[in-house]
């Protein structure tokens, strides 16, 4: 621990400036476009320098030691009496290269947006929420505090509601905020329990306080001891409840029904929200309080909690892999296929690879940024189309974006030795495979890669090769220069970053965990090593052959089935509905919700009515199992779960509605009734 | 019995009576000119927010502090502190009178309001039973008068009488609460009562008091299940009449009932863990708040009225507030008196909001909100601030509001000799929260994102109007993020008073 | 003070109160119930002078049956109309049956805790003096302020009375 | 000999029976002669109470009593015309038909 630098003091500054900028422009009005997007890129572009001079500052300062070196900065809110709120800021190896991803990527997509949403009529609302946005998620990754952490969190969700329901005049936009929202609200309910529990037992929330914050010894000690219900130790319980908001925001299953929906907003929102940044929040949170995560666990980083976060991982990368498969929209597979990596994140913090997910965090923002700012070029060029069936031989019209989308491709897919995704990959593979538990997660993990191998060849077949099936006669045009720079330099980065992290030179990893790192190419030939990167490549190498095996002759035309679909139709359809969790949901968990709301109902009728109540929920049950049956109510998703909430809300409210005599006996019933509990007890 | 002393510690409500009368003497000298609506509401409003001004001016300047006729009237940080959240909430309400379509005696519409303050005040400044109940008459029988005052129109007439009758029968349960609990202690001062109840044990009359009591106290706020008055009277009654009942005299409602729980039956707790029941309050709060937060929440979800709305969302958030009562500890009552005031300061602001609406478009259902945002865009934004704080999404007041509560229920939980089983009641609460923003987005959604119909009229808001609604909605944002400016105070004064 | 008469006093009362209470509350026609009530009001009166409180005893005649009772004579009268304060009701018996079964269940209540508390049972009777002199002496000094808020709140009944009663011009909405 | 507890029983006797015209009887006058009687049976508590209590020199229960009496007529006073009110909008006092006000 060491105190700040001077240089650290200007941590504050990170989320004040787009702070003060998404104020200055929001007040503006709707003419001042250009004023807006240079407000917006002055402040990300300060930020980026800020960030990086904070990156080379922590860079110096890990030098050397084993020791990790943090800088706090910690403050008093405010008082109240004889104790206080603390709040801090913190700088350290695990934050200081998210800050600079962060603003940088945030930098080229605010540039981007510029051209992106030039004919849009609420050009500088878009602008002012993307700083919003920037501020919310810089506050979250500079908090040494875990309230910060939170508001920030709920600021930053808040942001994507209102991004990915910008076009408002869309129902579907609007439909998808809301069940974005309220996904990511119920994991954050777990967040929020854990936190207020956390800060019960612990009495402060800061991570690093010289030796009293949360993650420090002395408190882990005592959260490790505590036991709660079921002989659950209270590190176990408050961590897998931090987990849930975890998995909501990072769109771990079972919450990621959310993701895919939220590609209804612009392309840029995509990229920089659903993409790079706040999707990784979940794992940055995991890897923060990997310490409390790990409270219980040996030396062999095995604990409750950790399991947990390990088996949701493997099963959530595979899974969405799979789906993606079947996909037809370009931005549904991108986000598919963000589940996907985010699972992969998440299986490497499980099994104890905290540098190793960091590692694949950034390099994935890169290279899926790059996607996705790839696929809005081609949605732009091909008169906002984002069926792929409908496009085809792109590459002939647009070659910058098709050398960078094929770039972003190949490190998503983890094409050997040149690309980030290789490296990060790898890295994650060889945590896994040294996992004491079970070597099913590994076997997971291969599925993932051959998985994530091939749905992206089958899109870049699609899109790019093959003839145009497009139904207009419009041809595709190239981007202008201000959408094909920014994709250029994420390209060159998402080629550059994986030397920094080959086992030849762990720097990356060293970085993060303390200590130095040395080149010694010799590593790369050891056994274990050697053998997973032919396995991986073999795997990388299968699922692009396959993909270009099967998808060697394109159909004819946009409504022709899928050749996957012809070969295995069952499969494909399965996959194709998403392999039914937006309706198991309508099917299970939904009427469960009705029936805790039922069960409420129930009881409120109970005691004053008990007959009608009886009868009213026959018919209840009667009318759930039409509902179950009724497949069209299936698709509204958690809207029917909210309506069927809205009916026994209603049943609850019809209560009220009673003459003023039959509530005063309501009133009257109830007092006896207190009385009687209270000479029961 | 120091007749000087007496008149100084009164003086704020002395000056609240002053200007009520004086106001009813305008308006009779100005109904012999036959005067039209306009001008005579400007001259009284003035009047009153003068008045108010003045009153917390001397509360604020005056630091007198002490206890007198045995507790009738009490004077120490806390009540200090209250007096100016009331005065501050009715100045609101009588502002939002001025917005309202004028009704005939304007003047005494003033001066009620000012008699309902002057009862609030009251009770919020006791320690006995006496002035408090005759403070909780006075507070009750005004603000049916307000309910009612919009005689012509039937909805009011009708809030007006359920809101009376409802009223009195919990008064009379009330009364008959405290006779018992006089008989048992022989005293009708909170200090005695505790000290009494903490010599004797729990004897079945006393359990009565203590629920009937609790009946009169759960009307006053609203807990399930003594609500029932609630909705109509949110919907008939004016606006500012409505803001009035639904902020201030909850905000003093659960201020007494804290006092009254926690001074004067201190020694009858018991215990609501699971299968370690005790009998005592803090059971029956339980069971009344888990009541009130399903019950609220979830029929909040079907109006389609946004007063009925807000109504039962207030019925859900009296089932918070109850929760961190049953922790009993003095940081819970810092945490429940910090988010009443939080309360009251949004839903003020929401009817506020509300007004303006009603007045433009003649309804206060969902559609009516259609298109707002293009019309008036900074009520709009004050409405997201309002709805998105009583929500609890942070950065804004209401989130500090529920941290600190559920924290503080679940610190209780954790303290030794606490109370458990709080975990249960703040998980159903959050559960309870996450449902509520779906109703405060629905409302949300039509303010922004649905176009208004085709020949709906279009919404204008005065200049008071925005300027009081923005106000509220900046210190709901600026309590946000500094909780410290309220709640140090609070728990200051808590600190001094238990 | 206790003696046989007392005894014979208290049956007395009790049986007229109680019989006029009963009255009050189940008679047909309003205009009987006003008139029960009065009668029990002067029996509540003279349990307060049988208890040794005959200043209380007096304003409670004064008040309630000079004031109160009449004025809900009065009310009665002005509200007459034949379909008025009629059970036409079809569920009027179910509900009349939970509204009664309510009041049984809160009697029942009370009257348990009445007999099973220790310390109602072992209260033996005082002699106090409840002056006139001495409540107005306390009137105006230890409870003081009750007494200006009685007059505050008789002022809002007051205008909350007039205004309700008062005859709005123009047309009633509906 | 007449005890506590008789005074007692004859007040619980008299609130219930004023709760009972509260709940049972379809006119809002009838309603108000209930909390009526309800009122004057927490009155006679005060009165036994006092007169039983321990402490009766200080005149609590009595005094509290003589301020219930005043709240009680206020409240009356109010009531009626409340109901007079109403009266005019709906041309009864039948409880039963006052339902404008619905979700």
């Amino acid at each position: 621990m060491a105190d700040a630098s001077w240089i650290a003091h200007l941590l504050w500054l990170l989320p004040v400036l787009p702070l003060a900028a998404a104020a200055g422009v929001t007040v503006s009005p709707p003419s001042r476009r250009r004023r807006a997007a240079a407000a917006t890129i002055g402040a990300q572009a300060v930020a980026f320098l800020i960030a990086s001079a904070l990156f080379l500052v922590v860079l110096k300062s890990s030098g050397g030691g084993d020791e990790i070196v943090r800088q706090t900065f910690n403050f008093t809110w405010f008082n109240f009496g004889s104790s206080s709120l603390e709040l801090g800021l913190l700088l350290d190896p695990l934050n200081a290269p998210m800050l600079v991803m962060v603003t940088f990527v945030g930098l080229l997509i605010c540039i981007y947006s510029v051209a992106y949403m030039s004919n849009d009529a609420n050009f500088v609302r878009f602008f002012a929420f993307l700083s919003l946005f920037s501020a919310a998620m810089l506050g979250l990754l500079v908090a040494n505090n875990l309230l910060l952490l939170f508001i920030c969190w709920e600021l930053v969700g808040l942001a994507s509601y209102l991004l990915i329901g910008f076009w408002a005049h869309k129902p579907s936009a609007v439909a998808a905020a809301k069940k974005a929202f309220i996904t990511t609200r119920i994991g954050d309910l777990g967040f929020f329990l854990g936190m207020i529990w956390l800060y019960a037992e612990a009495g402060t929330l800061q991570f690093y306080a010289g030796g009293a914050g949360i993650l420090e010894q002395s408190t882990l000690t005592q959260l490790a001891a505590g036991i709660t219900i079921g002989g659950m130790a209270l590190a176990t319980a408050i961590s897998l409840l931090l987990f849930c908001g975890a998995a909501g925001k990072s769109g771990q299953f079972p919450f990621h029904v959310w993701l895919p929906d939220a590609m209804e907003g612009p392309t840029p929102v995509s990229a920089l929200i659903h993409a790079a940044t706040m999707v990784a929040a979940g794992v940055f949170l995991v890897a923060r309080v990997f310490p409390l995560f790990a409270a219980t666990a040996g030396p062999d980083l095995v604990s409750t909690a950790l399991t947990t976060v390990t088996w949701i991982g493997a099963f959530t990368a595979v899974f969405a892999a799979a789906i993606a498969v079947a996909q037809t929209d370009i931005k549904r597979i991108l986000a598919y296929s963000t589940v996907s990596q985010l699972g992969f994140m998440m299986l490497a913090l499980g099994v104890g690879g905290v540098a190793a997910a960091i590692v694949h965090l950034i390099a994935h923002a890169f290279f899926k940024a790059l996607l996705f700012l790839g696929a809005g070029s081609v949605i732009h060029g091909c008169g906002d189309e984002q069926d792929i069936r409908k496009m085809g031989s792109v590459r002939r019209f647009m070659p910058i974006t098709f050398a960078t989308y094929a770039i972003g491709m190949m490190a998503l897919s983890g094409f050997p030795f040149f690309f980030s995704g290789f490296w990060s990959k790898e890295e994650i593979l060889h945590v896994v495979h040294g996992w004491p538990q079970s070597p099913v997660p590994f076997y997971l993990a291969l599925a993932g890669t051959a998985l994530t191998a091939f749905y992206m060849t089958r899109q870049m077949r699609f899109v790019f090769f093959g003839n145009s099936r497009a139904e207009t006669a419009a041809k595709p045009h190239e981007s202008p220069r201000i959408m094909t720079v920014p994709l250029a330099v994420l390209a060159a980065a998402a080629v550059l970053l994986g030397i920094f992290a080959t086992p030849a030179w762990p720097w990356f990893h060293r970085f993060i965990t303390g200590g130095t790192a040395t080149v010694d190419f010799g590593r790369l030939f050891t056994a274990g090593t050697l053998g997973l990167m032919f396995l991986s490549i073999l795997l990388v190498g299968a699922g692009v052959g396959t993909a270009w095996v099967v998808y060697r002759r394109l159909p004819g035309s946009a409504s022709a089935p899928d050749p996957l679909e012809r070969r295995l139709p069952r499969l494909y359809r399965a996959l194709a509905d998403r392999l039914y969790i937006d309706e198991l949901y309508n099917a299970t968990l939904i009427p469960l919700h009705g029936a805790a709301g039922r069960a409420a109902d129930g009881l409120d009728r109970f005691v004053w009515n008990g007959m009608v109540a009886a009868l009213t929920r026959i018919i209840l049950l009667l009318s759930a199992l039409s509902q179950i049956t009724d497949r069209r109510l299936f698709n509204q998703g958690f809207d029917s779960g909210c309506e069927i909430l809205r009916r026994s809300g209603g049943r609850v409210s019809g209560a009220h509605n009673r003459n003023i005599q039959a509530r005063l006996v309501y009133i009257g019933s109830g007092m006896v009734l207190l009385f009687i509990l209270f000479a029961w007890i | 019995m120091n007749y000087i002393e007496f008149t100084v510690f009164l003086l704020p409500e002395i000056v609240l009576l002053v200007t009520a009368l004086a106001v009813i003497g305008i308006d009779c000298a100005r109904r012999g000119k036959a005067a039209t609506g306009a001008g005579g509401t400007l001259a009284s409003a003035s009047l009153c927010a003068a008045g108010i001004l003045v009153a917390a001016l001397i509360i604020l300047i005056m630091p007198q502090e002490g206890r007198i006729a045995g507790g009738m009237l009490v004077l120490d940080p806390l009540t200090r502190l209250f007096k100016l959240v009331l005065l501050a909430m009715t100045l609101v309400a009588v502002l939002m009178l001025m917005e309202t379509r004028p009704v005939r005696h304007v003047g005494e519409n003033f001066a009620v309001m000012l008699f309902a303050a002057i009862g609030m005040m009251l009770v919020v400044g006791t320690e006995e039973l006496l002035v408090l109940f005759i403070g909780l008459e006075l507070t009750g029988i005004s603000l049916y008068v307000l309910v009612g005052f919009a005689r012509s129109d039937i909805r009011s007439a009708e809030a007006a009488l359920k809101y009376f009758l409802f009223g009195s029968v919990s008064a009379a349960f009330l009364l008959f609460g405290l006779s018992l609990i006089y008989g048992f202690s022989g005293s009708t001062e909170l200090g005695e009562i505790g000290v009494a109840m903490q010599a004797g044990g729990m004897e079945p009359l006393l359990a009565v008091g203590l629920v009937m009591t609790l009946v009169g106290f759960g009307f006053k706020v609203a807990a399930v299940p003594f609500h029932l008055w609630a909705p109509d009277v949110y919907q008939g009654a004016p606006a500012p009449a409505a803001a009035l009942v639904a902020s201030a005299s909850k905000v003093a409602g659960f201020f007494i009932l804290a006092k009254v729980l926690l001074l004067g039956f201190a020694g009858a707790e018991g215990g609501a863990a699971w299968g370690g029941f005790q009998p005592g309050w803090v059971p029956l709060i339980g069971v009344m708040a888990a009541l009130s937060m399903v019950v609220g929440n979830l029929a909040a979800l079907v109006q389609n009225r946004v007063r009925r709305l807000l109504a039962y969302s207030g019925i859900g958030h009296a089932g918070f507030m109850l929760i961190a009562l049953m922790a009993a500890t003095p940081a819970a009552l810092a945490s429940v008196l910090f988010y009443v005031v939080i309360y009251g300061l949004t839903t003020l602001g929401a009817f506020g909001v509300v007004t303006v609406v009603l007045r433009a478009r003649e309804g206060d259902r969902l559609s009516d909100f259609a298109g707002m945002s293009r019309q008036a865009p900074l009520l709009s934004f004050s409405m997201l601030i309002f709805f998105v704080s009583l929500a609890g999404l942070p950065p804004l007041a209401g989130f500090f509001g529920k941290f600190y509560l559920f924290t503080s229920a679940m610190g209780a939980q954790a303290a030794p000799g606490g109370q458990p089983g709080m975990l249960w009641l703040v998980l159903l609460a959050l559960v309870m929260s996450a449902i509520s923003l779906y109703y405060y987005l629905l409302v949300l959604k039509q303010i922004f994102f649905v176009e208004a119909a085709e020949g709906t009229p279009v919404i204008r808001a005065s200049k008071t109007g925005t300027w009081t609604c923005s106000i509220l909605a900046a210190a709901t944002i600026v309590l946000g993020c500094y909780p410290g400016i309220l709640l140090g105070p609070i728990r200051l004064a808590v600190g001094a008073a238990f | 003070m206790i003696t046989d008469a007392a005894f014979i006093a208290f049956a007395v009362l009790g049986i007229v109160t109680l019989g006029a209470t009963l009255g009050a509350v189940a008679m047909r026609d309003p205009v009987h119930c006003g008139l029960a009530l009065a009668l029990a009001f002067c029996g509540v009166g003279g349990f307060y002078i049988l208890l040794g409180a005959e200043f209380l005893g007096f304003i409670q005649l004064l008040v309630y049956v000079g004031a109160v009772a009449v004025l809900i004579m009065f009310v009665i009268l002005l509200t007459r109309r034949p379909d008025s304060g009629q059970d036409t009701n079809s569920r009027g018996f179910w509900s009349a049956l939970a509204g009664s079964g309510v009041a049984l269940g809160v009697f029942a209540v009370l009257a348990v805790a009445i007999s099973r508390s220790p310390s109602i049972q072992t209260a033996t009777p005082a002699d106090p003096e409840a002056s006139i002199a001495a409540i107005g002496r306390m009137l105006v000094s230890s409870h003081l302020l009750p007494l200006k808020m009685i007059g505050v709140l008789l002022t809002v009944a007051l205008i909350g009375g007039v205004l309700g009663a008062m005859q709005e011009g123009g047309k009633l909405e509906r | 000999m007449i005890t506590l507890e008789s005074f007692l029983l004859v007040s619980a006797l008299l609130f219930a029976l004023g709760l009972a015209a509260v709940l049972t009887r379809r006119n809002a006058i009838m309603i108000l002669i209930g909390i009526e009687l309800m009122l004057s049976a927490a009155n006679l508590n005060f009165v036994a109470f006092w007169r039983f209590g321990a402490n009766p020199e200080a005149l609590t229960g009595v005094l509290f009593v003589l301020f219930s009496i005043a709240v009680a007529a206020a409240e009356a006073a109010v009531g009626l015309a409340l109901i007079i009110m109403i009266y005019r909008h709906y041309r009864s006092i039948n409880p039963l038909k006052f339902n404008v006000l619905n979700g």
